[in-house]
């Protein structure tokens, strides 16, 4: 019989494009284990389920998952979606690998059965607070935009910003999201005369800033998180107006020269004809990757001994983006940031690690 | 007398439910509760008054935040918070209705809404540094009860239907009363209702803090079946769920309003199968259960008097 | 002294004078009728005695105390009641309710016992659904107490909107146009209801256009034009003065 | 002219009129009684088109006019002063007045009907800016009329125009139908009133229960013992 | 100062794009009473069908952009308008005599499928419309420098405002609009044909609402099947701040919610933005109960 994985993204809702894509991706992937035999010599099935980005929706979503005879789960994407489902996969013995869900208290509350293939926002705002000062910029105005991801992204960069010393914090605010000009929050910062702008949320807002800040005649540099890192934020703010615009993210497939990226790239623009969306879409792919790596290495589908594998023995497993291994909290290890350039043709241009 | 015992066969299955359905459907059916006593408690504000409120969920808000933050802060067992956030909100109700109690139909609406928005933002932007911003507040305790720790889907029914029942009851009893009628009147037709000697500006007022008291303790039972909650849980869209479940069901119709909430929350879970194309099945649907019942499912039924005993 | 008291009343309404500097007294257990050219005031004027309106000037002394300012459902539990110029009945509620939210403001009941019930509260219940048939026995209403008040005929609306005002135990009613929409037959029943009402001891303050009631019921008449009193007295004597004849009642040509 | 035949009606799954029939010439006033309920409203609010009967049929002019909409019966020449007014409240009063000649294009014939209309009622004059709503109920009662005669009608419905108006001004506007009638307006009649009302008119109806019961010369009616102890006060 | 004034006019582009979605609702409003809450997807339905139209047909090249902007708005106008007529027929008519919250859930029914229909035909992705067809440059105003297209987008708003109230109390279609919205009966015994003219209210409001949905994705750049909700949402506050049913008032309600949303941001939070709108909302109507310029209430007893 098939081994059945499960898995919980947003299709409808505001995050319904985030969602759509990590279940074409998994599903690639899974279709591509089957063809090669699946694993243990089983078969893989995925089983997804809707949770419309909403913590209620993605708790009944949990529940349905656990009836259905899954051995893991793959997902979600926003922090506080994933939370909302972490003690039903617990409770249920069922290995949960989330891969869009960044905030830090995620895994700090010993949930053995709990992963994550996304860096963790500490750790990017430890990278951002870093680049923000190699760059040597002294006013620093950031900006979220009121999400649990955008504003702990926030938070941890301005700790860190002060904790480093030399830089002044001359605005830390949230914007709306979903709405279309910002000009009144750009006006704003640009009455605080910043030496940069870190934008910690959305790549949708962020194209829009870029492209009013332009219009302003507003020459201030722009540095973005890594929800930023989707090549719609080119074509939304304008090839003018996004040149020159910094981000942090975990690297996508695109830029890294391992065969399972390159192979990856290579199905999934056949089968859908498109780049993936977001690296966090990615993601999910790596969490599949991690599972059936478990099952395989731990020769069962016992979820403990799935779990002692991926926080003990799987070193270095080569996935979509990077080398992936867990910690004992379940958080991915190794520095994954990377500072990424937009460059005069709308590419994005991993930057050399200094 | 066969009517009679139908229903308390249906009754008596329905309670012993959880033990052949599996956990899921049994979170299913805690849903549909907690949306139902929701409901019920906007059904006094919005079916039985009229008055047009559409912002329920921040009253919830109120009542699960007041829980979360003296169970995480100060260790105070959930039971005892459960009066204690119905009365928060409904302070909270009293304050926030009186000055706007006057506005009629469309603009006590808008009015409404913008208080359920007020509060969202108030509540991400960690208002009073109580609230925990947009990531909201983690660590609820789980109910305790007679060395009994509610935690499972089957737990939590129990807990959640019984506390249904007792409203239901309760709520029945209202509105065959003084109080009850007096609501009706102002819905009708609020210039007669002041020329029969209802204080009409006192009862809206009552609807709302007493709407708000049990959507209050609604947001406590709903704190600790989540453990977390967060603002993305009390958007303007949650009011519209319970405002469409309370027209949608009949309003005013205590049983229509529960009807609704097995309608608007079991529905999309019915639709799960549809993926993507859930959300469009589901507005159809709402919008040809309209057409078809305009009432509502099950408009509230006349009260009975009992007037040959009189005579 | 006299039951309701008004004294130099005024009301604006912009730049209109609806209501002008208009004094009268409606002396206890009488029938006294209110009467004027479409527009002169008189539904204003009841409108500022159950505080509908608040007046711009002058006082309303009901029973000793001044109403001026206070809200309509003090007044009503003061002991005033009123039917409507349009009918406003609670249409989707039954008759027998109708009649049940007159005695709401001598009712007691509140939340608590609503929803515990004690025996007090039983009592309570079953005395307004009493004082209900009684009135609607009263007004000859005869109908199924059972079905919504939007379905009854018109003329039995309005015998059901007198029965509410009645449940409510009033000292003074007040009826707005009670005839109107009536024909010949169904007027001459009313005639007789307003004499009973009066005859419990209720006084009676009517508005009517309809002269053949007005002359027939009212003791004492009070004429308005333009928001002025033009003229008071016995129906006799208001029949048959000038300024009423020219403003207001017309030449009888028969 | 107007030419009812087995009309039936129902609101919902109750018949409210149980087929009449009903004829009026051109140049006519007829009347018709009845108690409330009678089913004498619900008759004019078929003529008229806003309410389309479960069977029978109105011919107008010649023209069967049962299953035209509304505002084609107007255009041909139907226009009627509802009961209860019907008024448009926040509008004003000549606002309301410019309704009521929707139906006809040319200024002109507007404008000549406005002044006909103030000079039957000079008290709207007065108050032509002042809106519908805040009119006193025989103000509006006036402008209700006053805005049924600004479309041209050949045939006027009206139904109960002396509702709730002081005597002297029940007389003037019994007048009024009689000077409207007389410059060459049809009129149906629907009155509570029934003694002015049968003084007026040449023909009437008497109606029951959604049925015709009696049909006769007006001054018959008049005289009509039945008539009389029901409708007349004996 | 610079700053406040500044802000002003951020504000008033804003609100310019506000009250063009609010002339809409509140016509819709006016006749029906009825809150369209799809009003908002009609809007995005706007925007989708522009972006269609910019991406599938190379008119640019040939006439120009300027005529070919013009002949699309009319396009969408009338495509979106033809929409709301059928939403109106399908949705709402067989509501009519129904209570008025039955309507306002078949509203919300009818905003869920306008808006999960997009996603389904153009995907949950964010669509980015072409760039440069717009004149892109800065006018110099009293030492504030204003995208030249804010000020075109805020004329374009008052003017269509303008033909609107003009359109409303002048003609004569306009009188039975108004006549139908105060009784359907009565105005039927005028002789007004009232499916008629709410089939005319359904197709300007909604085409109007197109007309914004275009420019927002012209100006702005990029959809999402979402962006209606929050659009609808905020010209429903506009339209109640200026008093709803009521023309100018629209217009009003919308520049003043763009202004203060941007006095907001300026001087209190911008995460606070949207609390303080619907906090000045409130206490508007505190003092106002029916809005600014709120409809006359002839209250009688
Ligand atoms: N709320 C109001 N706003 C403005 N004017 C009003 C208001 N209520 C009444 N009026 C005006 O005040 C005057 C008196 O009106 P009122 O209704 O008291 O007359 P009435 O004597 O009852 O007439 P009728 O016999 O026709 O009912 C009228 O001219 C009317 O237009
Ligand atoms: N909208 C409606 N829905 C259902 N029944 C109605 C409706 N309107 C009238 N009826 C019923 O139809 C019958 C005839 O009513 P109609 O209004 O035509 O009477 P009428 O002779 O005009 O009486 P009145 O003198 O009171 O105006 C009544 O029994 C009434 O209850
Ligand atoms: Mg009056
Ligand atoms: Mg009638």
């Amino acid at each position: 019989s098939k081994i059945k994985i499960g898995l919980m993204c947003p299709q409808t809702g505001s995050w319904a494009s985030e969602g759509i894509d990590m279940k074409k991706i998994v599903n690639l992937l899974a279709e591509d284990i089957n063809k090669k035999g699946g694993v243990l010599g089983r078969k893989i099935e995925i089983i997804d389920e809707d949770d419309g980005g909403d913590p209620r929706t993605a708790a009944l979503a949990a529940n349905k998952l656990c009836t259905r005879g899954i051995v893991a789960v793959i997902g979600t994407y926003g922090s506080s979606v994933t939370e909302a489902t972490q003690n039903i996969f617990n409770e249920n013995k069922i290995i949960q690998i989330a891969n869009g869900s960044t905030a830090i208290r995620l895994t700090e509350k010993g949930y053995k059965y709990f992963f994550r293939t996304c860096p963790r926002d500490d750790e990017q705002g430890r990278v951002a607070a870093k680049t923000i000062k190699k760059f040597g910029f002294k006013r620093v105005a950031i900006l979220h935009d009121n999400t649990t991801y955008a504003k702990g992204l926030a938070e941890e960069a301005k700790q860190n910003l002060e904790k480093m010393g030399g830089v002044k914090i001359v605005f830390f605010d949230a914007l709306t999201p979903g709405e279309r000009d910002y000009t009144t929050i750009l006006t704003k910062l640009q009455s605080k005369k910043p030496d940069v702008v870190f934008f910690t949320g959305y790549y949708p807002e962020a194209g829009l800033l870029l492209k009013q800040k332009k219009e302003m005649g507003w020459n201030v540099p722009f540095i973005g998180g890594d929800a930023t890192n989707n090549p719609d934020l080119v074509k939304i703010a304008g090839l003018d107006a996004a040149k020159g615009f910094y981000f942090l993210s975990p690297p996508v497939p695109q830029d890294l020269d391992t065969p399972q990226a390159k192979a990856f790239l290579k199905a999934y623009q056949a089968k859908y004809h498109a780049l993936p969306g977001s690296v966090w879409a990615v993601l999910s792919g790596d969490a599949l990757l991690a599972i059936v790596k478990a099952i395989d290495g731990s020769k069962s589908t016992d979820p403990d001994k799935m779990a002692y594998y991926l926080h003990y023995k799987l070193k270095d497993m080569p996935g979509l983006t990077g080398k992936i291994s867990f910690n004992e909290k379940g958080d991915r290890v190794g520095d994954l940031y990377r500072v990424y350039k937009v460059d005069d043709k709308g590419n994005f241009v991993l930057q050399p690690k200094d | 007398m066969n009517r009679k015992y139908l229903i308390w066969a249906i009754c008596l299955i329905f309670f012993l439910s959880p033990l052949f359905l599996n956990a899921y459907w049994v979170d299913v059916l805690n849903n549909i509760g907690i949306y139902a006593i929701l409901a019920l408690s906007l059904n006094f504000i919005l079916g039985d008054t009229g008055l047009f409120h559409m912002g329920h969920a921040a009253f919830f808000a109120v009542g699960a935040y007041t829980t979360a933050i003296l169970n995480t802060m100060y260790h105070i067992p959930i039971l005892f918070l459960i009066p204690f956030s119905g009365i928060t909100a409904a302070i909270f109700a009293y304050l926030v209705a009186r000055p706007i109690i006057h506005l009629r139909g469309d603009y006590l609406l808008i009015v409404t809404i913008g208080i359920v928005e007020i509060v969202r933002i108030a509540l991400v932007n960690n208002i009073f540094g109580l609230t925990g911003g947009s990531n909201g507040i983690f660590g609820i305790s789980r109910p305790h009860l007679f060395g009994l720790i509610i935690r499972r889907p089957t737990h939590f029914f129990y807990y959640i239907w019984i506390f249904l029942a007792v409203s239901v009851f309760l709520f029945h009893r209202l509105r065959n009363s003084r109080f009850g009628r007096a609501l009706n009147y102002i819905k009708e037709d609020e210039v007669a209702a002041e020329g029969t000697g209802v204080d009409i500006a006192k009862y809206k007022l009552i609807a709302f803090v007493l709407g708000a008291f049990w959507a209050g303790m609604v947001g406590n039972i709903y704190a600790s079946k989540m453990t977390i909650i967060s603002p993305e849980s009390f958007t303007f869209w949650e009011s519209v769920i319970y405002f469409c479940i309370v027209i949608l069901g009949g309003s005013g119709s205590i049983t229509g309003v529960i009807l609704g909430s097995f309608l608007l929350i079991g529905l999309p879970e019915l639709f799960r199968e549809f993926a993507q194309a859930r959300m469009l099945v589901f507005g159809l649907a709402m919008i040809i259960m309209m057409i078809f019942r305009p009432q509502g499912i099950l408009p509230p039924p006349p009260r009975k008097y009992n007037v040959d005993q009189i005579n | 002294m006299a039951l309701l008291h008004l004294k130099n009343l005024t009301k604006y309404f912009g730049g209109l004078t609806a209501v002008d500097n208009v004094s009268f007294d409606v002396n206890e257990g009488s029938i006294v009728g209110l009467i004027g050219p479409n527009g002169a005031g008189k539904t204003t004027v009841f409108n500022l005695i159950t505080g509908h309106y608040v007046p711009d000037q002058g006082e309303i002394i009901f029973n000793g105390q001044n109403l001026v300012k206070k809200p309509t459902h003090i007044i009503v539990s003061l002991g005033i009641a009123r039917t409507f110029q349009t009918i406003r009945l609670f249409k989707e509620l039954s008759v027998l309710e109708n009649a049940m939210s007159g005695y709401h403001c001598r009712m007691k009941a509140g939340i608590f016992a609503g929803m515990f019930k004690p025996r007090w509260q039983k009592r309570e219940e079953r005395q307004a659904i009493e004082i209900a048939l009684k009135e609607l026995k009263f007004v000859g209403l005869d109908v199924d107490l059972n079905q919504k008040s939007k379905n009854l005929s018109y003329g039995n609306q309005r015998l059901l909107e007198i029965a509410r005002a009645l449940a409510s135990s009033p000292k003074l009613i007040i009826l707005d146009e009670p005839a109107g929409g009536m024909n010949d037959q169904e007027t001459r029943e009313l005639v007789e209801l307003i004499r009973n009402i009066r005859d419990r001891g209720i006084t009676v303050l009517l508005i009517e256009h309809d002269m053949s009631l007005v002359m027939d019921v009212c003791e004492y008449i009070v004429v308005l034009d333009n928001g002025k009193k033009i003229a008071h007295g016995a129906p006799e004597e208001v029949r048959e003065n000038k300024k009423v004849i020219e403003a207001y009642l017309g030449l009888d040509e028969e | 002219m107007l030419e009812i035949k087995n009309l039936h009606v129902k609101y919902g799954y109750i018949e409210a009129i149980h087929g009449i029939d009903i004829k009026v010439s051109k140049g006519e006033i007829v009347s018709i009684l009845g108690a409330n309920g009678a089913g004498k409203s619900t008759t004019l609010m078929t003529i008229s088109g806003l309410i389309k009967p479960s069977e029978g049929s109105i011919v107008f002019d010649g023209q069967d006019i049962t299953k035209l909409p509304a505002n084609k019966i107007v255009e041909m020449g139907i226009s009627q002063v509802p009961e209860g007014r019907r008024l448009f409240d926040t509008l004003t009063v000549e606002e309301n007045l410019d309704l009521g000649a929707f139906t006809i294009k040319d200024k002109n014939t507007i404008k000549k009907n406005k002044e006909w209309s103030y000079s039957l009622f000079p008290r709207l004059k007065e108050r032509r800016n002042q809106l519908a709503g805040t009119l006193s109920g025989g103000e509006q009662q006036m402008l209700a009329i006053a805005r049924g005669l600004m479309s041209n009608p050949r045939l006027l419905l009206m139904d109960e125009p002396s509702l709730g108006l002081a005597p002297i001004l029940v007389k003037s506007i019994f007048e009024t139908i009689k000077t409207i009638n007389k410059s060459g307006v049809t009129v149906l009649l629907v009155e509570q009133n029934a003694k002015a009302a049968l003084k007026l008119a040449n023909r009437g109806y008497v109606m029951e229960v959604g049925k015709i019961v009696l049909e006769d010369e007006a001054n018959n009616l008049l005289t009509n013992p039945q008539v009389r102890k029901a409708y007349l006060g004996g | 100062m610079e700053l406040f004034f500044q802000q002003l006019t951020n504000g008033l582009a804003i609100g310019g794009i506000y009250a063009l979605i609010a002339l809409g609702y509140t016509m819709v409003y006016g006749v029906l009473k009825l809150i369209n809450f799809a009003h908002g997807d009609l809007f995005t339905l706007g925007a989708y069908i522009g972006f269609t139209l910019l991406t599938s047909m190379n008119l640019i090249g040939k006439i120009g952009p300027l005529p070919t902007l013009f002949l699309f708005g009319i396009i969408i106008m009338g495509l979106v308008g033809i929409a709301g007529i059928v939403l109106e027929r399908i949705a709402y008519r067989p509501l009519r005599s129904a209570d008025r919250l039955a309507a306002v859930v078949s509203a919300l029914g009818a905003s869920i499928v306008i808006s999960n229909s997009i996603m389904l035909i153009y995907g949950a992705r964010f669509l980015v419309y072409p760039h440069h067809i717009l004149p892109n440059f800065t006018i110099n105003l009293l030492g504030m420098k204003i995208p030249f297209m804010r000020i075109a987008m805020l004329l374009l708003s008052i003017i269509l405002m303008i033909i609107l109230y003009l359109f409303v109390q002048k003609t004569r279609i306009g009188t039975a609009i108004r006549a139908t919205a105060i009784d359907h009966g009565a105005a039927r015994l005028m002789g007004i044909d009232v499916n008629k003219i709410i089939s005319v209210v359904f197709f300007i409001g909604p085409a109007l609402g197109g007309a914004a949905g275009f420019m927002v994705g012209l100006y702005y750049g990029q959809l999402n099947f979402m962006m209606g909700w929050m659009y609808g949402l905020k010209a429903f506050i506009a339209a109640v701040i200026g008093g709803i049913g009521n023309i100018p008032g629209a217009m009003l309600g919308g520049l003043l919610l763009g202004v203060i949303e941007a006095l907001g941001a300026a001087y209190i939070s911008t995460s606070w933005k949207d609390a303080i709108a619907f906090f000045v909302l409130i206490i508007i109507l505190i003092v106002r109960p029916t809005g600014i310029l709120g409809e006359r209430v002839a209250d009688k007893i």
